[in-house]
């Protein structure tokens, strides 16, 4: 099945890349061939040739030869038409009878009974298994404080209302488990104690609730791995595609509807938060408030229905208070869960019509409801992890006190002599004693100490006459002389104050860190309040940057100290408190120099710590964030650059005017309104610009910094380096062990495993299996990626990160594997492939593009490294500059990066480094005149200089503008029509990525879904270009995702291939597939990409696709979730590795030759 | 005015960047320090033995570590699960392999009797195979005991034996037989095959946390995987509990995972008739060195300040910051200015309070064993007490700490609780 | 109504009139109770070595009923006054005496090598004379540290080094050796000729309080002058401790005033070129039988009473009424009825808190170890707790106690601080 390279099969593009063998090319586009003109061809030559990347070699791929699938329809887009159709049929049905329905009156008294009961029209009851119809609008309360076990729920069918009470509610009982068991949960297809339908047949049914995965997550048969055919549609979700709000928009809405006085403070913050000054983005349209609204129900219900606000104060009981205020509270309880059912009814009847009308695409639904029911088998290695983990954790946070502990132990022998007035760090802390009190008593005469006779001659032996001889027995038996001496004394202690004084004979600032000694059994000795987190931590640990002791002041936060300074030597200032002892602070920097002389200094681009390897998630945070200023400076044009300029030399410390300066030392500041004698003050570097105040020099951000020695701890040896190691160790479980831990597992027994688990050989009888359900909000951001707190946001597993392993403890029950596979540079393609459409409709037409397809990270022509190089950083940081250029990000923010990646670097270093690498990127702005400009131009019979497209440069445009505003009275033209970019690998992509942004309607490309509302340019106008910029890319991608979900339920289904959908990640998909059927599925994952990739090449009108990008890479087949199948997940919790600890063997990762050759390229079963 | 231009800087004598002979000095200057503080008996073997991790002559002080480190384990082991027995076997035994123990005389008598070559040997050997043998681990011992602990348990597994006591070890150098004697712990686990593995790592992790707990820097304990190649017979997997001396790192503590092979073997009598092999269980052993871990804990709590004075002096504060649990002498007693005899008397009663309470007290104020500040730091006491004058009129008395050197005036009524709940808490930390 | 005759009739187990084979029975009983209970390992060598005052395998009670006696004398000895020192020698020396250490490889090498008979006479002379003895008691060891030690005390006598471990006998029987092991306690206190009769009268008189103390019937207690042709070489004096065993006096402890001569010996080489003779100090030196004292106080704490039921049947109650501070097992945990989940719960926190305290529990709750009252009353367990459905209702337990065999209804809150305060009270009268 596998061609060797010159076989008829292969094809070439007019640009030499390789496309789809022929085979797979006719089975897809149906014959259509690819046409090009010369034009077109010649225009992508020299463009390539201009980037240096015509001509490179490029190997040719073995062509594959595979039977697809019978298709359906006309072309590929068609055929996921009909399959979307079909999948989503039962369920759109049973949204029309939803939407038709008239609805039942709200019962009034509800009934106070364990599990099920129906309410007829006439308010009668009846207690049944569960509710019968094909549709539900349901919602879920659980009393927060009791565990996760849910206490009451309301469901609505289209004919009746049904209530549910938990077990735990109705009985009372002393204590329950705090495990929990299927039949605790809500049961909506089978009966009680049993796990089978009645009949046998899972039947097509809807529920429909707001963020309605939490309801699922409470729901019996969801836990159940094979059978339920329950879908779910979230009204968050589709709100979030109809009118979403980006992050930021977010919290203007809420400024704007908490009115004027607080909505200021809110946004006030915010621009702080993001660095940006006083006069930041003028957000100047307001429409999109309207058409939007925050994701709770509350809002959402206030948006699409209208009328009188949801009552949401019921709430509370549930969060606060315990099972008795529910019971106490029932009805009213009941009534307000019965009332968001109602609402959520309401709003979905609303949103339906809307949603369909903007996600037109039927597999947009069809994706939607199945991303819906993810599902992670876990067993009884994830209490083990849990437990490790905790334990691990405490361990190192122990011997993290303790370190801390010594420190200031051992700082407190400087009090002896003062010799704390002399320490480079420790001279400004409080080092008054108390003196011990004690009531007043008139003196005892002293008596005369008699001196004891002189020493002993020394000499070997004893001297035989010191032996008094044993005590008489009246002396062992009477009491003790001495013993009552000590009784007597103790008798003085009514002298004492009644409040002891706490530690009078040590410095304040160790007083402050000691726990008083009181009568309870929790008191520990020493200094056990101290934390990390402290002030004086960092002095203690006598932490230097670049060789100066760190400082901290109230103004500026962290900085430090650099000496030499001689303005401010002023000797007057002796009693006025404590005084720098900048010799020793000289003496420190000196020997830092010598150390330093003697060893090469270290690159400067530390390269690979991954704590750069920045989640997709976090880049985009970062973008969002700073694009709030760069909107203004971009898209304002030509005229607000200048000023922009000026604006920032004027605020920024660095422009400072240079007398005040240290010669020798250049950095942020100094501060010298800090006024340490002989001692400048800098402040230490924050990632958001240098007017941010660093809180911590242990935050995140400095970890980078003390792995290459800028940040080092002067003293103190092992216990301050050792401290800053293991608070990086504890990074990751100390944010994450709450939302890890309070998963909820269940368990299964036995009864309830599909008989291939409880009867396969591995399956262990004392062992645990059960499942997870994530709760993922579908559509949760703008670009309707989905949203969830722990899994979707969950890194790899790191060496030196505690509870890091915990995607590898989603562990398979015994006969099952997890397939799956990672999009290769999803992004990056849908990016380029759009781009390459826009410029001359090939693949690899444009440079962009040409490097994703066939750029080679060995002959350095792949994106990263062409960046790398062109700017002189390593490949990692490449990346993250080139995804954040993606997203949208411009020349600030790389700016910004590049000074956090190499804190040496100035400012216009910066600045000319991230403008070179722009200009090779993204190109330079070019601008199109406007009609009113063509005219002006004529008019005045101006000379323009013009590319061939007919664009200006920006000096061209100022020259007419100021000609123009001579030559007339007229104050301000408006000259400039459309504004690209040019001569930048990128530009095409980039002019075609804002030609969709700012047309009237923006739709994907591909399911040509539309534009939250809260962001169509009625709305915002100019306004938010960063994120719909991003929108474009980013909500292709989900397409991509529901894509291949649909492709791969059809494939599924078709070739009985036994398995579900688990979970996506970003551009990651998973299933649990029996293993007997592991490599068919691996084979459908692989022809999904195919067909999904074609699709994406069908909608843009190329008709082809490149070979290099049809095939998935790998699929990973695999026992557990993990990055790669070969990865052991080390971490400190798990220091044996996931095979030694929990028996997991590699994965397999297969290339689609290894599959074509296992499967015989059929899907089919026995083959 | 007075002026000193002081610095201080703190460094540990654990840096790595120290040349080889820095090594040997500070080796030197550690079992100097360990000898003058009563730690380690006198004479070059001693501390020779001492430095091979083998059982020594131990001082006052190195005793009384030894056996709270000994009570620790023990402590640990035994209490930390219900289901682990303390037991306690002879070190003597009848089999004929390794080192045996002879009756000097019996062979001297054999030699004398003027018999013919063949008889002599034949004699010779009968006396060998009549002769016990000492234990040279504890796991033959405990295994032995397996049968009857069954009873204990009700056959339930799993279950552990543990013991701590005296081995014998033997090297030949130079042809000439060189006998060891090392302090031992021993626990042996018990438990079905499917969980050893997860065992072995269960109790890997428990012991290096009991080590790290005692530690002054605990990154100097770590654990490692026995390497393939160096696994001893039965046992499938081994791990070492390691400490980082300042010459390199050495083992403290081994566990293995055994699979049921020796255990099998010492049940072959019982087992005969039966289709037992299925069902015996397999072994987890964890052995211990415990007068490795005297030195491990010495080294390790040994501090070194450095400081300058004004004048170029460098000085030197050892300090043996010994974990307050393990810390041999609690409290020093010691007097200050004022009458002699009667503060004495005071001393002699709060020793006697101490000694109640178990804490163990150094009669600092008895001129025959009075020590400098800087002694007691590198003896490792926690705190010295001072009775003086003042003590007399008002109760009151000044306590150093080791820790800070600070000194803090205390009430006398209230120094036995201070002293028990400050030892009594560290433990729990 | 219920009725039953019940009579008691304390009669202890020694009671002088019963005949001989009354008295092998007693013995036979008395050590199946010992092995039964845990006491001792099973088997007839074992149990053999046991009731010759030898050390032989502990079972678990039996082990840490021996911790308990010696941590007992440890705290007496070196706790009592200021001026003893613990120590730790070495159980293995080069002297060329008594029990040597032989590699059994070696004279294997030695016998196949074919040489003559002078030859080989003269290699397993060699053999002997580099090869290690083991030691027959702790004194030699606890000699050598007086110099040392001289410093500690800076010179002033009189002082002590006490010292725990285990010593090793031989012994010949039909010409075989038989070699067995002892934990001997070893208290040598140097003191000046002129008071040393005193010192060993001093101690003879704190040594037999000591034994008293913990006894159920003191009186079989005493102490005897060691007769004039029994004493030992250097030996001035000298004391025994004994024990009434059923089957005679045993000596449980031995006092020797021994004169400098031996001392004077060890320090040879320190004092050659001085007139040192005269201030060398006197040694008074006392070393006890652990294992024996196990058995004295096993045997001492057993009441057998006997009670007749309703129909003639005769049932004897066995109880071991140790010491509490010796007792090996403190408190059991059971449950009774109620929901075994829960009620397992709540006695898995107490075992914790209770081990916690230092307090050895029982886990009788366990299925895998329950036992019944009876056979907690013949482990000497002090009290057994029940925990059960009205627990979980309002935290009350039933507390049996050992001694008066009455259930006694406490709350759950209280237990803990209960027990300690038991414990420490027991130690203190």
């Amino acid at each position: 099945s596998i061609q060797g390279e010159d076989s008829v099969e292969t094809r070439l593009n007019p640009l030499k890349i390789q496309m789809l063998s022929k085979n797979l090319h006719e089975q897809i586009f149906r014959g259509v061939v690819p046409e090009f003109s010369e034009e077109a061809v010649q225009r992508s030559i020299s463009h390539l040739q201009k980037h240096q990347l015509w001509g490179k070699e490029a190997s040719l791929l073995p062509d594959v030869e595979l039977k697809l699938p019978q298709m359906y329809g006309k072309n590929i887009d068609e055929h996921f038409r009909i399959l979307a159709e079909k999948q989503s049929l039962p369920y759109l049905e049973a949204v029309t009878r939803l939407l038709q329905a008239e609805l039942p009156s709200m019962p009034q008294e509800w009934s106070w009974e364990v599990g099920w009961t129906r309410y007829g029209p006439n308010g009668e009851t009846q207690k049944v298994d569960f509710p019968a119809e094909s549709v539900l609008v349901f919602d879920v309360e659980v009393c927060m404080t009791e565990g996760r076990c849910p206490t009451l729920a309301v469901a609505l069918s289209p004919t009746n209302w049904y209530s549910w009470c938990s077990k735990r509610l109705i009985e009372e009982r002393y204590s329950w488990s705090n495990q929990l068991s299927l039949a605790e949960l809500i049961p909506l297809e089978t009966p009680l104690n049993s796990s089978r339908p009645p009949g046998g047949q899972w039947k097509e049914r809807l529920v429909v609730g707001h963020n309605v995965s939490f309801d699922r997550s409470h729901i019996k048969e969801q836990y159940l791995l094979k059978g339920s055919k329950v879908r779910f549609l979230d009204t968050m979700s589709l709100h979030m595609a109809i009118s979403g709000l980006t992050g930021f928009q977010r919290i203007l809405w809420m400024a704007n509807k908490l009115g004027k006085k607080k909505g200021v403070q809110e946004v006030k913050e915010h621009i702080k938060k993001t660095g940006q000054k006083r006069d930041g983005p003028m957000i100047g349209s307001w429409d999109w408030v309207n058409i939007s609204s925050i994701n709770n129900l509350a809002d959402v219900h206030d948006l699409y229905v209208g009328g009188p606000p949801l009552q949401k104060e019921a709430r509370e009981i549930f969060i606060k208070g315990n099972m008795t205020d529910v019971r106490n509270n029932f009805q009213e309880l009941m009534q307000y869960c019965a009332l968001d059912v109602q609402a959520t009814h309401r709003v979905f009847t609303e949103q339906m019509p809307l949603f369909m009308e903007r996600c037109p695409h039927p597999v947009t639904f069809a994706g939607m409801l199945e991303m819906g029911v993810s599902y992670l088998p876990v067993n009884q290695n994830w209490g083990r992890y849990l437990e490790d983990s905790q334990d691990v954790y405490d361990e190192l946070q122990r011997e993290m006190k303790k370190s801390l502990m010594t420190l200031a132990d051992d700082a407190c022998q400087l009090l002896q002599d003062s010799r704390y007035k002399e320490d480079p760090w420790l001279w400004d802390l409080e080092w008054d004693v108390q003196e011990f009190k004690q009531k007043k008593v008139a003196a005892s005469k002293k008596k005369a100490a008699k001196k004891t006779a002189g020493k002993q001659v020394s000499s070997l032996l004893p001297d035989l006459d010191d032996d008094p001889g044993p005590p008489s027995e009246e002396e062992m038996e009477g009491s003790c002389p001495s013993r009552l001496a000590v009784e007597k004394l103790k008798e003085t202690v009514t002298r004492l104050p009644k409040r002891r004084q706490h530690l009078p004979g040590h410095p304040g600032w160790y007083r402050k860190l000691c726990e008083k000694m009181s009568q309870n059994d929790g008191w520990s000795s020493g200094a056990t309040l101290i934390s990390l987190q402290m002030r004086l931590t960092p002095k203690l640990m006598g932490l230097t940057w670049d060789g100066f002791p760190l400082h901290y002041t109230e103004k500026h936060g962290w900085g430090y100290l650099v000496p030499g300074r001689k303005d401010n030597l002023n000797p007057a200032g002796e009693n006025a408190g404590p005084v720098c002892p900048h010799r020793s602070i000289e003496r420190i920097y000196k020997e830092y120099c010598e150390q330093n002389s003697k060893v090469q200094p270290k690159s400067l681009d530390s390269g690979d710590s991954d704590d750069l390897i920045w989640t997709d998630s976090s880049v985009w945070e970062k973008v969002e964030e700073m694009s709030s200023l760069e909107n203004v400076l971009d898209e304002n044009g030509f005229g607000s650059v200048q000023n922009d300029t000026k604006r920032k030399k004027a605020l920024d410390p660095q422009f400072f005017p240079e007398e005040s300066d240290c010669h020798y030392h250049h950095g942020n500041g100094p501060y010298n309104d800090v006024n340490i004698p002989g001692c400048w003050f800098f402040k230490l570097p924050h990632k958001d610009g240098n007017h941010n105040n660093v809180g911590s020099p242990f935050s995140k951000d400095f970890l980078v910094k003390m792995e290459d020695g800028t940040l080092r701890a002067g003293r103190g040896g092992t216990n301050a380096a050792r401290a800053l190691e293991i608070n990086k160790m504890m990074s990751f479980w100390r944010n994450a062990h709450k939302r890890i831990s309070s998963q909820m597992v269940v368990w299964l027994r036995k009864g309830e495993l599909p008989r291939n688990v409880s009867r396969h050989k591995d399956f262990d009888e004392e062992g645990q299996y059960g499942a997870i359900l994530p709760q993922v909000v579908t559509a949760g951001t703008v670009t309707r990626r989905a949203v969830e707190p722990t899994w979707l946001t969950a890194s790899n597993a790191r060496r030196d990160r505690v509870g890091s392993e915990l995607k590898a403890m989603v562990q398979v029950p015994p006969g099952y594997h997890l397939v799956g596979a990672d999009v290769d540079s999803q992004e990056l393609w849908i990016a380029a492939v759009l781009g390459e459409a826009h410029f001359a409709g090939m693949h690899g037409c444009t440079a962009f593009g040409w490097m994703t397809l066939q750029g080679k990270k060995s002959q350095g022509t792949d994106l990263h490294s062409r960046t790398a190089e062109a700017v002189g950083i390593s490949r990692e940081h490449a990346k993250v500059f080139n995804y954040g250029r993606i997203y949208g990000a411009g020349q600030p923010f790389a700016e910004r990066l590049l000074m956090q990646f190499n804190h040496r670097l100035n400012q216009t270093e910066a600045a000319s480094k991230a403008k070179q690498m722009y200009a090779l990127t993204k190109g330079i702005r070019r601008y199109h005149l406007s009609e009113e400009g063509e005219w002006l131009v004529n008019e005045l019979g101006f000379d323009v200089q013009r590319e061939e497209d007919g664009s200006v440069s920006l000096q061209e445009l100022r020259r007419i503008s100021k000609v123009a505003s001579q030559s007339s009275r007229r104050k301000k033209w408006d000259i400039v029509g459309k504004r690209v970019w040019a001569g930048g690998t990128e530009s095409d992509m980039f002019n075609k990525l804002e030609s969709i942004a700012h047309s009237a309607q923006p739709a994907t490309p591909v399911l040509r879904c539309r534009i939250s509302r809260a962001l169509e340019p009625k709305a915002v106008r100019n306004e938010f270009i960063t994120s719909r910029v991003n929108w474009v890319v980013q909500s292709s991608a989900v397409d991509y995702l529901h894509l291949m979900l649909v492709a791969m339920k059809w494939l599924f289904e078709e070739h009985d291939i036994d398995g579900r959908f688990c979970i996506s990640i970003h551009d990651e998909v998973r299933y649990l597939v029996r293993s007997e059927d592991r490599y068919r599925a691996a084979l459908a994952l692989q022809i999904t990409n195919l067909l999904t990739r074609s699709v994406f090449a069908h909608a843009l009108g190329l008709q082809d696709l490149p070979q290099s990008v049809a095939f998935f890479s790998a699929v990973d087949i695999d026992q557990c979730l993990r990055k790669e199948v070969v990865m052991d997940c080390v971490t400190p919790s798990n220091p044996t590795g996931v095979e030694r600890r929990y028996g997991l063997p590699s994965g397999e990762a297969l290339d689609i030759y290894q599959i074509i050759n296992i499967t015989g390229g059929s899907l089919d079963k026995g083959r | 005015m007075w002026t000193r231009r002081v610095r201080s800087c703190f460094s540990c004598s654990r840096s790595c960047s120290s040349a080889p002979t820095d090594r040997s000095d500070q080796l030197r200057s550690f079992l100097e320090l360990c000898m003058d503080r009563h730690y380690v008996s006198p004479g070059e073997t001693n501390s020779d033995l001492f430095q091979r991790g083998l059982s020594c002559s131990y001082g006052p002080l190195g005793t009384e570590l030894r056996r709270n480190l000994l009570e620790q384990w023990w402590h640990s082991v035994t209490r930390g699960r219900g289901q682990v027995f303390g037991i306690s076997t002879l070190s003597i035994s009848q089999e004929q392999v390794g080192l045996q123990v002879v009756e000097c005389e019996l062979v001297k008598q054999i030699l004398d009797q003027h018999k013919s070559k063949e008889e002599l040997i034949q004699e010779i050997q009968l006396l060998l195979q009549r002769s016990p043998t000492v234990r040279t681990n504890l796991l033959t011992g405990a295994l032995q005991q397996f049968v009857p602990s069954l009873e204990l348990v009700n056959r339930k597994l799993p279950f552990g034996l543990a013991e701590t006591g005296l081995c014998f070890q033997s090297s030949i150098s130079n042809s000439c037989l060189f006998s060891a004697e090392i302090t031992q712990t021993s626990l042996v686990w018990f438990c079905s095959p499917r969980t050893s593995s997860q065992w072995l790592d269960h109790w890997t992790r428990q012991r290096l946390k009991w080590w790290k707990k005692f530690a002054l820097s605990p990154s100097d304990f770590s654990s490692i995987e026995v390497p393939k190649q160096e696994l001893e017979d039965a046992a499938s997997r081994g791990v070492r509990i390691l400490y980082n001396f300042p010459w390199g790192s050495e083992a403290l503590e081994t566990l293995w995972s055994r699979g049921n092979a020796e255990l099998l073997h010492s049940l072959s009598d019982v087992l005969q008739c039966r289709d037992g092999q299925k069902s015996v269980p397999h072994v987890v052993s964890i052995s211990g060195n415990m007068d490795r871990g005297v030195m491990a804990f010495l080294s390790n709590s040994l501090q070194q300040l450095k400081r300058e004075e004004g004048r170029q002096k460098l000085q030197q504060r050892k300090v043996l910051k010994l974990h307050p649990v393990l810390a041999p002498v609690k409290v020093a007693l010691n007097i200050g200015r004022g009458p002699a005899v009667e503060l004495r008397q005071v001393c002699g009663g709060l020793l006697q309070e101490f000694l109640e309470a178990k804490i163990f007290t150094w009669p600092g104020y008895l001129e025959t064993v009075g020590l400098l500040p800087r002694q007691y730091d590198e003896m490792g006491v926690l705190f010295s007490v001072v009775i003086s004058e003042n003590t007399l009129e008002n109760g009151l008395v000044q306590v150093r700490s080791r820790d800070t050197t600070i000194r803090e005036t205390m009430h006398i009524s209230e120094l036995r609780n201070f002293l028990s709940r400050y030892i009594s808490a560290a433990e729990n930390i």
